[in-house]
Formats: structure tokens, C-alpha cells, sequence
């Protein structure tokens, strides 16, 4: 059974290491601020303890004041899982940095969520629409678009 | 003295000379011709009813009795399809390329005996000719993909030649073992000296012989050219109507003319007891067949380094000893007895084929780039 | 050696043989040596996400059905798993042995067409193919005859299934769990030592553990790269914690293995269905679920192991009928990030094999 | 970076195509009215002509979502396209005869499938099998979706279901001979 | 006048001059390698026209002609080869551009 | 009957060889090449040496052409075509002066032609001239080392360092 | 890659293969012979018993693509009178969510599955046409009472047509071929 480690005491945890970057925490996940979230992430990939070598899946939800990108995070050596979360304010520029260069998994799925969702993945190095193509207006996939 | 002439011969008793020269031959093409394209026919509907039978379903079947008409329907609807040639294609060199791969199919007939003195022209170089003529093939190809003007043709032109070219030696190495032991070059003289098939006689010539002309009539699993997983039609991808017919009708003329070819050198030909030869021929042309298909319906494709590697290292190696093995035999052992050599042919290729697989590697891997 | 040439960029797709649908790969090429390759996808984008927010949670079932249509009783099933986890739905016991029959024939089956179709790649001129569609169509047969559809099957609901099976299924399943080692046998006979297919495929297209792991594969193509990650075990879900089998791995991650893993996880999934139909309870198909469903506020991310890898369905819920927000985290679409490490300096021949490899469906990719 | 290039000008393309498609191309039915009329001469030809043709369909495989399953479903042992003359299913457009569309036509594809379309040679005919070629089926309000392939082609049968059986695609290629029986030397 | 050994001759000597003409004017590597064919080709026509009319029961024309033909064949290869070689690192087969003696 | 077959055939052959050296499309060039082949295979049945036809066929058309159409492709010289170079009129003029004088050399010698019929079948007496007693099997073995040396050398040649 | 197996793995699977020419070939030749579908089938068409609904629109409100066009009026006696009920099958994806939702079992999946048509217009069914007929039968899918009177399914499992399977003749050859248009 994976195990759900408890938001709130990765928060702690990170929260040691880089004072200021966690955003909120609860149980489930853990919401960074999004200028740091290249560093957490690359503190819960490398530290020993956590070591979450593999990223299972990312997406992108609109709360219509904020975008949040949610990243699931698993361990595959102590099969263990954590919610990493990172909101982004701006409606017009939405940028986070991009995690692909620590997880390659992240590649089309932040590309994917650039062409629906149009969040800015800074650092991507190919970033451009996955699924729909050049010149279609919009991203779909937010709630504003009819 | 072959029917033909001796047709002339009287022919020229009664009418003018120039008569009694192409009035023959025009009836001895059209007999061959007719016949080719019956069977070409029959090889078509042979090949997908015998398809669905290794693949569990029927194949054609409610066109005629059990499906003989399918292969004409097919063929009328091609012939009368829409002729597309592509605009930035090379016009002339598209048009001329399905001629170019379909002559040289019904020119080896021209050698092929269907029967004692059955037959169009009994060339003293007849075994040279075969291979000689359907090496001009390659060239027809080769000119389709490229004038084509699209990239899977192109990739299909550059194996072809590769293919073709590649074979065409251990081909000509293994016939050469048959000609030692006929001792001629003429079909007809190795269909006569065959009393004991050479298929017996020279079990890895047989091997070797097969496998190449597989490989040259292209079909699977050396069916690189038209590798439709990968490079969709191969040659022909441009072609259609009447020149896609022409490509469609050279295929399966290949393969008759080859197993034609098989079942003469080493079957033995039109040879065999109370049939007419034509039925023994023809038995023994769907029979070669027969194989064909079912190496088709089982095995997956080789790749195309691994396709030169087993030209290069594989066969050419083996029908360079087949052929001194043959030599050394036809020296010393061909005056005691005939069925001495097969055993120890029969050994030689056991061995042969067992140390082989063990040295021989297919090669080619992951390129640095 | 090699003799180099002048690079050229080989359009392959959306309408190619060996794409399985419509992906689109734009190879560079060095006379037959592939230099790069770009993935175009997008060919079959049908914006599932999007069409899931304007429908109830029962309405997406039938949406899920076409994500991938190779195995579309298992998109069911992650779906409705997830549904469940949200709204906190307890299911009956006979459902839950429902669904687990239902997925582990869909892997069955699904399988079959993968070992299949990466034979057809190989071009064996279609002949496994149909030999593994014949087994196939046996499976086909058996859910049509629970659902009525060879191929959507809409089955699972939220609390359960939507029927019971009839009386004639459970005598004909057994026939075909009984029949079918024979048939794996016979397909391993046929293919798994064939040198032509060794020759081919052992040692094409390595994906290393550290990077299938970096690229999170999943499914059989982590599996091929030995690592022994199955979420049925990692995190059991349903009721797979009662069964017993083995998770087959790999060794190097080759071509080879992943055919070979996906051919022993057949005969697992003929051990699972034999130990379900043993343990078979009688009982309620579907529990009482409010047709308008509306789950509390919150969000979930479930995932199950498909059989091209873990599924996963992120649902954020506003308590309304519909989902806020639906995500699909697709196996396929994240295999494929890993193509270009196994292709790269292999021909075109080998791409393709390795694409088929993967086991690529489309309409999981796109959407 | 040329690809990029690329990328953009298919872009211009599909969004050109999208705009002039908005209308559905009309069915070619006109000949289910007509009777058969014909010239005596032209008769024979006729049917030798459609005999062949009508027997001898070169199907493109054009699978492009859940439909194309049934399709090889259609063509595989259980169902044997093959037994119709059909066994040659054709990847290069130049040599077939029927063009099956089988699943969801994207706007992103929609070009794919005119060119190969204008590719095919004379006579050519269209099968749009499955709800999502008829009419966009489940997708039709989503935004990148075709609703219905009859806004890039003419097509001649279209057969219903999500997807159709094999038996149901056999049946709408029965209908397709049907058509192709009736027709004349002088249309095609 | 009947076709006699002069017949051949001449057109032994036409296609060689044309095979000159092409190897001498051509700038195209491959094509004066194919011009260079010709030439040989007219050779061998002389050769075997030789054979048939001077000396029919010795066939020593035809054996030379064999001879040709083989290293034709070999010539070929390796010209080829040199032509490839300098492609490579030339990215051009016009022989006016070979005016280095290193590439 | 024979006459006109030769000049037929003369025609072709200086027509294909023409074709060679003035078409600028260089595919085509080598596809006129295959043609001359051809019909110098053809010249010599008309000259009684079948064997050599067939040789001909087999390694001009089967080989030599076929590698030559693969340098095309390789060097992709083909858009640039086959220009004339800068010394194309003295080409022209020491070619014409060459032909003129073997045409007034051939023209003006009294050949010593034999009248005694062709040797038929020719395999045979090649086969044995060529290795029998007193043949040429020095030459052909010094041929076979050529061949060897000839393809080390493309190898070494094409191989990339 | 050596072939250090001598080739018996290729001898194997054509031994595989050359089985399989005297197996039994699984086709059915569809048009003169036809499968026994499952009694659950979902086939390509609808069928509505006017009798039967009461105008409720439980069905068009449960269809995931709102593809079931419904208008009524008041009728006298109080109830609903459908005017107008209205069903694109060239839409419908044949999911039977409104069949299951249908309260008074006045709508079931239909049967048949041989719908192709010419023109789209026939494939959207007015209440007439999709009222039960001698061509439009109904299904047994989510329809017990009906499913218990529909024949058994054959299966391509059982091999024999005795035991309940799809008939399978052993040579293959066609013995009933119709005139095959």
C-alpha cells in the first residue's frame, strides 16, 4: 500500500530547509509558492528520507482567481506519495518553473498543460502546443473558454 | 530439337521464309504468355485463399467457384482505375519504370522447359540468362522509387538495389553447383540429367538457391521493399491504375517464374511418372509455392543491415564451400555411385548449417549519433 | 562502418501503417539511421477534460470508454474507483469481483492485441495478429454478452456494476481460462524463439532503469527495465490484495522484454481470473447510488494499473453534479516521453518496433 | 527553426480549412432517385465494369480512433473482409478504391484526410463508419472535433453505431456495391 | 554492302569518340566515370567484331573483351569510392573543384 | 534482315551514348547508360558471342549501372545536373579529329576478314581457353588479385576515420 | 545476434502455422449466416413504445449528449402527449444510459445492427420509425423480462454448434453463397 505521507509534516520539512516557501499545507498536499518550487522539488527528489524519484502526474486546475499545478510525487523504494501543489495569480502570464530537468516525465505533461491550460512552464526547453495546433485561440481548458 | 523449331522447320516448307520465322514465335510467345498469365492468376488466388488458411479464415470465396474469379475482378479494376502521376514526378521515367520491372519477368520464360522439347528457346547460356535478365529488374525499381519523388520510394529504391544486388552472388554460386553437375548451362540438358533431383543431390545449393531467389522476388520475409509497417508501399506508392497492375501482375510473375526456375534446377522439372509434364510442372511450381506462402504467413521481417549480413556473411560463405564441396564431388565420386553424394551432401549441409549458426552474426546495432 | 549521408526529416503519419492511429512522428534520418525524432500528437485530441466538466459523474462513463479503446473496461473501472474515492462509496463484494474479472480479461485481451500488433510491426504479415484476435473475439464475445458491445462497454457504475452477469457467462470463462495457457503456450511457440524475432528485438531499443524511472514509464515498459513496480501490489486497490500472483519483470529493457513481460502477465491474469472465479460471492451487482451524484467538496487522484500502465483520474469536485475539474493522467502519453532515448541510432525499422513496443493507443494520448 | 515554420503554416492551414468547411458537403445520392437507365451499347461494358469493381474494393486503412478496431475486427479471421475480395487493404491512397473513416475526425487531421482523399484515383468511394465520423457523435460540441466528416468529404454510406460491428460495417460495404451496381461507365 | 567488320569498326570508333568528348568536356565526376564506360564498351565492340570476322574459331577477342568487363567492374568500385570519398569531405563532385592534391 | 537489325542497333547505341553525355538530368543520363547496355548486349548476339551478351547484361546492367545510380544518390549531384566544363570545344574538336582519323584508318585498311562460320556454342571454348591448356590462367588469376586489391581499396576508401 | 539455435525456433513456429492449415477456420460467412448476438446487445437503433411513455423526459435528461428530442403538451385527461420524440442514430452512442433511466421500461435498445444508410438524413428517427416493428426488435439490455425470451448467444468458445457456439465448417469451403452483392 503506498503510503499518503501527511502534507502538513513534509511541510515541516521543508519548511526548515527553505523558510518562506511553503503557501499553505493540510493534510493531503502541500502548496509551495511557485518561485520556490524548483528548489522543493528538488529537495524532495534528492533528500535521502523522501526520495521521490518519480513523478506520476501533473495537471494544471482553474480556479478561476488562480491557477494551481498539482504535482503527484512518488517514491518507488519507500512507496510512499505526496501532493505538491504551486498556484500561480497572474490570469493573463501564469508561469511556474519548469521540473523537467529533474523529471523527465514532466515534458509533455507541462507541454500539455501549457496547450490547455496556458500556464507558462519557465525552462521548458521545447514548449510548444502538444495537443492542439499552431494559431488555434485559447486554452480550452479554462473555465472562461466557451 | 525443340517443337518450336521443328514447327518452323515445316512451316518453312509451305510458306515464305520470313513467314515461317515470326509466325512461330509469335505462337510460341502467345502459348507461353497464356500460360504465365493463367498462372499468375492462379498463383494470385492461390496465395490468398492459402493466406487464410494459415490465418484460420476463408480468403475470397464467393466469386466463382470458391473464389478463381477474384484475381480477375482485381485485375479489370486496377486495369481501368484512374492513372495518377504525381505532379513534380519524373514523367517519363514513372511511366517507363512498371514496363521496366515487367519485361524482364516474362523474358525468363523465354528459357523455361515445360516439357521435353517444350520449349521457347533452348539458349546454350540459359541458366546465366536467367539470372542475367532478372537482374534488370533492380534498374525498373529502382526508377519507380525514384521517380516517384517521395521519400518512402526512395528508401525502397536504396534497399532494392542493395538487395538485389547482394543476392544476385550466392544465387549464381549456387547454380553453379547444379551446372557442374549437369555439366551444361542449358535447361534442358539439367532437367535431362537430373535422374536423381538436385534437391537431393545438393541439399545447401537448395537452401541457398531458395533463400536468394526469396529474397530477390522480395516477398517475406525479405520483403523489405514493400515493408508496409514501415516505409507503407515501398516503390510503388505512387503508382496506380494500369502501372500499379503492372508492379501487381510483375510480383506474382516473379514468384511463378522463380518457382518455375526452382522446381527445373532443382525438382527435377517437368520430370516425373504417368502425368503429362505440364502437370508435373505445374505440381511441382505450387509446391515451391506453397513454401513461399508459409514462410510469408510465419515469419516476422529482417532488417535491413541484418538482411545484407545474412546475404554477405551468411549465405555467400556457405555457397563458396557448397559450390568447392560440389566440385571436389562431381571429381571423384560422381562415377561410384549417386546416392553416396546425397548422404554425404546431406552431412555436409548438416554440419555446414550447425557450425554456421554458431560463427555467424547477424550484426548491426545502435548507431552513435 | 558506415557511410554517412546527407540528413534528411522523414514525415511519418498521422496516416501510417505502423503509427497505430494517428501519431505523427517527424524522423531525421541518416541514410536509414535515426538522428531525432519529434512527436506531433494531437491528431486525436477530442477534449474529453472538457466535455467531463459539462457531464455527471455517470454521464463520463461512457466518455471514458473511448480514452483507450483497446481496453476500455479498465478506463471504466479507474474512473469509477476514482468516483468512489471521492463521494466515499462502499461497494458490494460481487461488484468488486465483477470488476476485477472484467480488468483482468480487458488485460487479457488487450495484451493479445499489443504482442499482436508489435508482430505485425515486425511484419509477420498479420498472422499472429489474427491468431491473437481469435482469442480476442472470445473475450469480446464474453463482454458483449454481460453488456451488449464488443467494444465500449460502459459496464462499471459508481457503487458497483450495472448488471449481473448471466447464468451462461461464468460456464463459458472457465472454458476459456482453461483453454487459454494452451493458447499462450502455442503463441510462445510461435513466436517467442523464432530467431528472426530474437534477431530483431534483443537488445533494440534499451530503456534503462534509471531513465524509465526519470521518464515514469509505466506498465509493462517500466517492468521490461526491472523494476518490479505493479501498482496492484504497490498500492493494492479493489480487492487485488486477495490474489495471489507474480509481477513477471525484465532484465535490460529491450524490445524483447517488453514483449516477453506483456506475455507472462497473460498468464497472470489467467491465475487472477481463476482465483475470482473461485471466490465468486453472490450478492448485489451495484450498491443504492443517488442517480445526480454530488461528492463533497476536495479532490482525489486515483490510479489503477491499466494494462499499458497506471492510469490515473484527478478529479476535483465543487459539489456540484459535475466534476470541477477532470483530469486524465494517461499511461501512453508518458511512455512515449522515454521514445526518443530508446530510438535514437536505431533504423526506421527498429523506431517502429519500439514504438510498437510501447504499446502505443491514441486515444489515450490525445484525449 | 524550420520546424517551427512548419508547425505555423499547418496551423494556417487547418484554421483555413475550419472556416470553409462550416457547411456539410451534400450526400452524392442523386442516383437512388434515378432509374436505371442505359444504353444498350454501354451495358455490358457496364457490368463487366461494376462486376469487377464492386467485387474488388481496395479498402484504405484510415483507422483513426475506436472504430478502426472494428474495422480490423471486420477484416480479421472471425469476419474475413477478405472473403468479399478485400483482403488487400492498401496503405498508399493512390491505390485504393474505398476509403473507410472510422472514428473521430479532429479539426488538427481534417487536411490529412482531404489530401489523402484527393489522392485516391478515380472511382472513389467513402464509408463514414461510426457516430464520431457521421456526426462528431459523443464529441461533437468539443472544440477541436470535426462534427461529421461530410464537412470535408462527400460520403456515400455512412454506417451507424459506437462503434458499428464488423457485421454492420459488412453490411454498409454491401450498400457500397449496391451503389457501385447501379452506377454508370460515363459517371465514373 | 552487306554489315560487315568495318560496320563495327566505325561504330566502335563513334562511341569512343563520344565517350572522349563526354570525359574530356564533362564536369560532373559521375558522369565522366560513365563516359569512361562508354569508351571501354567501344573497346569490346571492336574486340568481339574482331574476334568474329579475323579469327572466328579463336574466341581470344571475346576473352579480352572478359577481361575489359572485369576491370570495368573493378574500376567502377573504386572510382565510385574515390568519387564518395571526395563528397564527403568536399560536399561537391565537380572535377574543376578538385584542384588540391590533399582533401 | 540482319542489316537492319545492326543498323537499328547502331542507331540506339549512338543515340543512348549521346543521351550520356548531353543530358544535363544526370538520373537520366545513367538510365541512357543502362540503354547503351543493353543494346551492346544485344550487338554482340548479332556477332555470335552469347556468353559475352549475357556477361554483359549481368555485370554492366546488373552491377556496374545499378552502382553508379547509387553514386547519383549518394553525392546528390543530381539538381545541379551535368554542366559542360570550360574545355568543351577543344573537347569537341580533338574528339571529332579522333573519330575522323579511326573512321579514315578503318575505311582505308583492306581487312583480312576469314569467311569460316562462328564458333557456336561459345561457352564451352571460353571456358577452356580461358582455363585449359595453354589458356590465359595467368591473367585471369592476376585479374582475381586486381579484383581483391580493387575492393580493399573502395573499402578503405569509403570508410569513415 | 547469432543463431545459435539452428533455426529451430523458426522450424517451431512453422510448425505452429502448418497446424493451423488443418484447423477449422473461424470465419462466418456473414451475409448468408449470421451470429446469434449477445441478448444484451446495444444494437444501432432504439425502440419506443408510445403506449408505454408518459412524456416524462427522464431519458432525454439522463443522455450524455442530449441527442433525445422530446416535446409534449397537456393532453386532456392531464397527462402528457408526446408530439415530437426524436432520435439522431447518427449521433447516439448507443451508451443505454436511457434505457436504464427510463422509469416505465417504454424505451429499449434495439437489436439490429445493419443501419448503414445512404443519406444522413434517414439515420434521425421520428416517433414513428422508431416504434417497434417487424425490423426493430427490441434487446434485452436492462430489459429482463424481454432478455429471458431471446435465444442464447453463440460463442466463438464453444466450438461446436451443439454446444451453443457460432458453427464452424472444418474444410472451409462455401457452400452457401448468395449473389453476393
Amino acid at each position: 500500500m503506498t503510503k499518503a505521507l501527511n502534507g502538513e509534516e513534509v511541510a515541516k520539512k521543508i519548511a526548515k530547509k527553505f523558510p518562506g516557501s511553503i503557501a499553505a499545507a493540510d493534510k493531503a498536499a502541500v502548496v509551495v509558492t511557485s518561485k520556490s518550487l524548483y528548489q522543493v522539488a528538488e529537495f524532495l527528489k534528492n533528500t535521502r528520507t523522501l526520495d521521490f524519484d518519480y513523478l506520476t502526474n501533473l495537471t494544471a486546475v482553474d480556479y478561476t482567481d488562480y491557477f494551481e499545478v498539482v504535482y503527484h510525487l512518488i517514491s518507488l523504494r519507500h512507496n510512499h506519495s505526496v501532493v505538491l501543489k504551486a498556484r500561480c495569480y497572474d490570469r493573463d502570464k501564469p508561469a511556474v518553473p519548469s521540473v523537467v530537468s529533474l523529471w523527465r516525465a514532466a515534458d509533455f505533461q507541462e507541454r500539455e498543460a501549457y496547450d490547455l491550460m496556458g500556464i507558462i512552464f519557465e525552462g521548458h526547453p521545447n514548449l510548444k502546443r502538444l495537443l492542439l495546433w499552431e494559431g488555434f485561440v485559447g486554452h480550452p481548458l479554462r473555465r472562461d473558454y466557451l | 530439337m525443340t517443337l518450336l523449331e521443328q514447327f518452323q522447320l515445316w512451316l518453312g516448307s509451305i510458306w515464305p521464309g520470313w513467314a515461317a520465322y515470326i509466325v512461330p514465335a509469335i505462337v510460341g510467345i502467345v502459348v507461353v504468355l497464356g500460360f504465365v498469365l493463367t498462372m499468375v492468376i492462379v498463383f494470385i488466388w492461390y496465395e490468398r485463399r492459402l493466406l487464410g488458411r494459415f490465418q484460420v479464415r476463408l480468403g475470397p470465396n464467393r466469386l466463382g467457384p470458391e473464389g478463381i474469379f477474384q484475381p480477375i475482378a482485381t485485375a479489370v479494376k486496377i486495369l481501368l482505375k484512374e492513372d495518377i502521376v504525381p505532379t513534380k514526378s519524373d514523367k517519363v521515367i514513372h511511366w517507363l519504370a512498371p514496363v521496366i520491372v515487367f519485361v524482364p519477368v516474362l523474358m525468363i520464360f523465354a528459357v523455361v522447359p515445360f516439357g521435353e522439347r517444350a520449349i521457347l528457346t533452348d539458349l546454350n547460356v540459359g541458366v546465366v540468362y536467367v539470372v542475367a535478365i532478372s537482374s534488370i529488374s533492380a534498374v525498373g525499381i529502382y526508377m519507380a522509387g525514384w521517380a516517384s519523388n517521395n521519400k518512402y520510394g526512395l528508401i525502397s529504391a536504396l534497399r532494392a538495389v542493395a538487395q538485389m544486388v547482394s543476392y544476385e552472388l550466392p544465387v549464381v554460386l549456387a547454380i553453379l553447383g547444379v551446372v557442374l553437375m549437369a555439366g551444361s548451362l542449358s535447361m534442358t540438358q539439367i532437367v535431362a540429367s537430373q535422374k536423381i533431383p538436385f534437391l537431393l543431390l545438393q541439399p545447401l545449393g537448395f537452401v541457398i538457391f531458395f533463400l536468394g531467389t526469396v529474397a530477390e522476388m522480395n516477398r517475406s520475409p525479405f520483403d523489405l521493399l514493400e515493408a508496409d509497417s514501415e516505409i507503407v508501399a515501398g516503390y510503388h506508392i505512387e503508382y496506380s491504375g494500369m502501372k500499379f497492375a503492372m508492379f501487381y501482375l510483375g510480383e506474382y510473375g516473379h514468384a511463378l517464374a522463380y518457382s518455375c526456375i526452382i522446381a527445373t534446377l532443382f525438382l527435377s522439372g517437368w520430370q516425373g511418372p504417368l502425368l503429362p509434364p505440364i502437370i508435373w510442372l505445374v505440381i511441382k511450381v505450387m509446391a515451391v509455392f506453397f513454401v513461399i506462402v508459409w514462410m510469408r504467413s510465419t515469419l516476422p521481417r529482417l532488417r535491413v543491415d541484418q538482411l545484407m549480413a545474412f546475404a554477405w556473411k551468411g549465405l555467400l560463405p556457405m555457397a563458396i564451400i557448397n559450390l568447392f564441396i560440389v566440385a571436389a564431388e562431381v571429381l571423384w565420386l560422381s562415377e561410384i555411385t549417386p546416392w553416396l553424394m546425397v548422404a554425404v551432401n546431406f552431412v555436409f549441409a548438416g554440419v555446414l548449417v550447425l557450425l554456421w549458426s554458431k560463427l555467424f552474426t547477424l550484426g548491426g546495432g545502435r548507431v552513435e549519433v | 562502418m558506415a557511410i554517412r549521408t546527407e540528413p534528411f526529416i522523414l514525415n511519418m503519419g498521422p496516416q501510417h501503417p505502423s503509427t497505430h492511429g494517428v501519431l505523427r512522428l517527424r524522423v531525421t534520418l541518416d541514410g536509414e539511421v535515426v538522428t531525432d525524432v519529434e512527436l506531433v500528437m494531437g491528431y486525436l485530441h477530442r477534449g474529453i477534460e472538457k466535455l467531463g466538466e459539462n457531464r455527471t459523474y455517470a454521464q463520463i462513463i461512457p466518455l471514458t470508454d473511448r480514452l483507450d479503446y483497446v481496453a476500455s473496461m479498465t478506463n471504466n473501472f479507474a474512473y469509477v474507483l476514482a468516483v468512489e474515492k471521492l463521494a466515499g462509496i462502499e461497494v458490494p463484494e460481487r461488484a468488486e469481483y465483477l470488476r476485477i474479472i472484467m480488468a483482468e480479461m480487458m488485460r487479457i485481451a488487450n495484451h493479445l492485441m499489443a504482442v499482436g500488433f508489435f508482430l505485425n510491426d515486425l511484419g509477420a504479415m498479420m498472422t499472429p495478429v489474427l491468431y491473437m484476435w481469435r482469442e480476442r473475439e472470445k473475450l469480446l464475445d464474453l463482454f458483449e454478452m454481460v453488456c451488449g458491445q464488443r467494444l465500449t462497454y460502459n459496464y462499471m457504475r459508481i457503487g458497483g456494476v450495472s448488471h449481473d452477469i448471466p447464468e451462461e457467462f461464468l460456464p463459458a470463462l472457465k472454458r476459456f481460462v482453461a483453454e487459454m495457457p494452451g493458447f499462450i503456450d502455442e503463441y510462445d511457440r510461435l513466436l517467442s524463439q523464432n530467431e528472426v524475432l530474437l534477431a530483431r528485438t534483443k537488445g533494440v531499443g534499451i530503456l534503462p532503469k534509471d531513465t524509465a524511472i526519470n521518464t515514469a514509464a509505466s506498465g509493462p515498459v517500466l517492468r521490461a527495465s526491472d523494476v518490479k513496480w505493479d501498482i496492484r501490489r504497490a498500492d493494492p486497490y479493489s480487492i487485488y490484495d486477495r490474489f495471489d500472483f507474480e509481477i513477471p519483470v525484465g532484465t535490460v529493457g529491450d524490445c524483447y522484454d517488453r514483449y516477453w513481460v506483456r506475455m507472462q502477465e497473460m498468464r497472470q491474469s489467467v491465475r487472477i481470473l481463476e482465483q475470482a472465479i473461485a471466490q465468486l460471492p453472490e450478492g448485489e451487482a451495484c450498491a443504492k447510488v443517488p442517480q445526480l451524484l454530488r461528492p463533497p467538496v476536495g479532490e482525489v487522484y486515483g490510479h489503477i494499473e491499466a494494462p499499458k500502465g497506471e492510469l490515473g483520474f484527478h478529479l476535483v469536485s465543487d459539489n456540484s453534479i459535475a466534476p470541477y475539474r477532470f483530469h486524465i493522467r494517461a499511461p501512453t502519453l508518458i511512455n512515449m516521453t522515454a521514445l526518443k532515448d530508446m530510438a535514437i541510432g536505431w533504423k526506421v525499422a527498429d523506431l517502429i518496433i519500439i514504438l510498437g513496443s510501447i504499446d502505443v493507443c491514441l486515444g489515450e494520448i490525445d484525449r | 527553426m524550420p520546424l517551427k515554420e512548419i508547425d505555423i503554416a499547418e496551423g494556417l492551414k487547418i484554421n483555413s480549412l475550419m472556416e470553409a468547411s462550416q457547411q456539410p458537403i451534400p450526400d452524392p445520392d442523386k442516383w437512388l432517385d434515378e432509374e436505371i437507365r442505359r444504353n444498350v451499347l454501354i451495358t455490358t461494358v457496364d457490368y463487366v465494369l461494376d462486376w469487377a469493381r464492386s467485387r474488388s474494393l481496395f479498402p484504405l486503412m484510415f483507422g483513426l480512433a475506436c472504430c478502426a478496431f472494428e474495422m480490423i475486427g471486420a477484416a480479421a479471421s472471425r469476419f474475413d473482409i477478405a472473403r468479399f475480395g478485400m483482403d488487400i487493404f492498401r496503405w498508399s491512397p493512390r491505390q485504393a478504391d474505398l476509403m473507410i473513416v472510422a472514428g473521430t475526425l479532429t479539426w488538427k487531421m481534417a487536411p490529412a484526410v482531404k489530401l489523402v482523399y484527393e489522392q485516391m484515383p478515380e472511382p472513389k468511394w467513402v464509408i463514414a463508419m461510426g457516430q464520431c465520423a457521421i456526426s462528431g457523435g459523443p464529441f461533437r460540441e468539443s472544440y477541436s472535433v470535426v462534427p461529421g466528416i461530410n464537412r470535408i468529404i462527400p460520403v456515400d454510406v455512412y454506417v451507424p453505431g459506437c462503434p458499428p460491428r464488423p457485421e454492420g460495417l459488412l453490411h454498409g460495404i454491401r450498400k457500397i456495391h449496391e451503389k457501385i451496381i447501379r452506377e454508370s461507365i460515363k459517371k465514373a | 554492302m552487306s554489315v560487315g567488320l568495318e560496320h563495327y569498326l566505325v561504330l566502335s570508333a563513334v562511341l569512343f569518340s563520344i565517350g572522349l568528348y563526354g570525359v574530356l568536356a564533362k564536369r560532373n565526376a559521375v558522369v565522366i566515370l560513365m563516359c569512361i564506360e562508354i569508351m571501354l564498351n567501344a573497346v569490346n565492340i571492336a574486340l568481339v567484331a574482331f574476334s568474329r570476322y579475323v579469327v572466328p574459331m579463336f574466341l581470344t577477342g571475346q576473352i579480352f573483351a572478359i577481361f575489359v568487363i572485369v576491370v570495368a567492374a573493378a574500376e567502377t568500385a573504386v572510382g565510385i569510392a574515390i568519387i564518395i570519398a571526395i563528397y564527403r569531405s568536399r560536399e561537391s563532385v565537380d572535377v574543376d573543384k578538385f584542384d588540391l592534391m590533399k582533401w | 534482315m540482319f542489316d537492319i537489325v545492326f543498323w537499328i542497333l547502331a542507331a540506339v547505341t549512338v543515340g543512348a551514348a549521346l543521351a550520356v553525355v548531353i543530358l544535363r538530368d544526370v538520373f537520366r543520363a545513367a538510365l541512357s547508360l543502362v540503354l547503351l547496355f543493353l543494346t551492346i548486349a544485344v550487338i554482340y548476339i548479332t556477332l555470335y558471342a552469347d556468353f559475352l551478351a549475357v556477361v554483359q547484361i549481368l555485370i554492366y546492367v546488373g552491377a556496374i549501372s545499378i552502382l553508379i545510380i547509387v553514386a547519383i544518390m549518394l553525392t546528390r549531384e543530381v539538381w545541379h545536373g551535368s554542366p559542360s566544363g570550360k574545355l568543351r570545344i577543344p573537347a569537341l574538336v580533338v574528339s571529332l579529329l579522333l573519330l575522323g582519323t579511326l573512321v579514315f584508318t578503318v575505311m582505308s585498311t583492306k581487312w583480312e576478314t576469314s569467311s569460316e562460320p562462328p564458333q557456336q556454342p561459345t561457352t564451352a571454348a571460353i571456358g577452356l581457353s580461358l582455363f585449359g591448356e595453354g589458356g590465359f590462367i595467368l591473367p585471369v588469376e592476376i585479374t582475381a588479385v586486381l579484383l581483391l586489391a580493387a575492393v580493399l581499396g573502395a573499402i578503405v576508401l569509403i570508410r569513415e576515420k | 545476434m547469432k543463431f545459435e539455435r539452428y533455426g529451430i525456433g523458426i522450424a517451431k513456429g512453422m510448425a505452429v502455422t502448418f497446424k493451423h492449415l488443418f484447423r477449422a477456420p473461424i470465419t462466418v460467412q456473414y451475409p448468408e449466416e449470421k451470429l446469434i448476438v449477445s441478448r444484451r446487445i446495444r444494437g444501432n437503433e432504439l425502440v419506443w413504445y408510445p403506449d408505454k411513455c408518459t412524456g416524462c423526459a427522464t431519458c432525454a435528461k439522463s443522455c450524455p449528449q442530449g441527442n433525445i428530442e422530446i416535446a409534449t403538451h397537456v393532453g386532456d385527461k392531464n397527462n402528457y402527449v408526446v408530439d415530437k420524440f426524436e432520435v439522431d442514430t447518427g449521433r447516439c452512442m448507443f451508451c443505454g444510459l436511457c434505457v436504464e433511466a427510463c422509469p416505465f421500461d417504454a424505451l429499449a435498445m434495439g437489436i439490429s445492427y445493419e443501419r448503414a444508410q445512404h443519406r444522413r438524413k434517414q439515420l434521425v428517427l421520428s416517433k414513428e420509425e422508431l416504434q417497434l416493428s417487424d425490423v426493430r426488435q427490441p434487446s434485452g439490455y436492462a430489459r429482463p423480462r424481454i432478455e429471458a425470451s431471446l435465444p442464447k448467444q453463440s460463442l466463438l468458445i464453444y466450438w461446436d454448434k451443439e454446444e451453443g457456439g457460432q458453427k464452424l465448417s472444418w474444410l472451409g469451403l462455401s457452400k452457401k453463397r448468395g449473389r453476393g452483392v
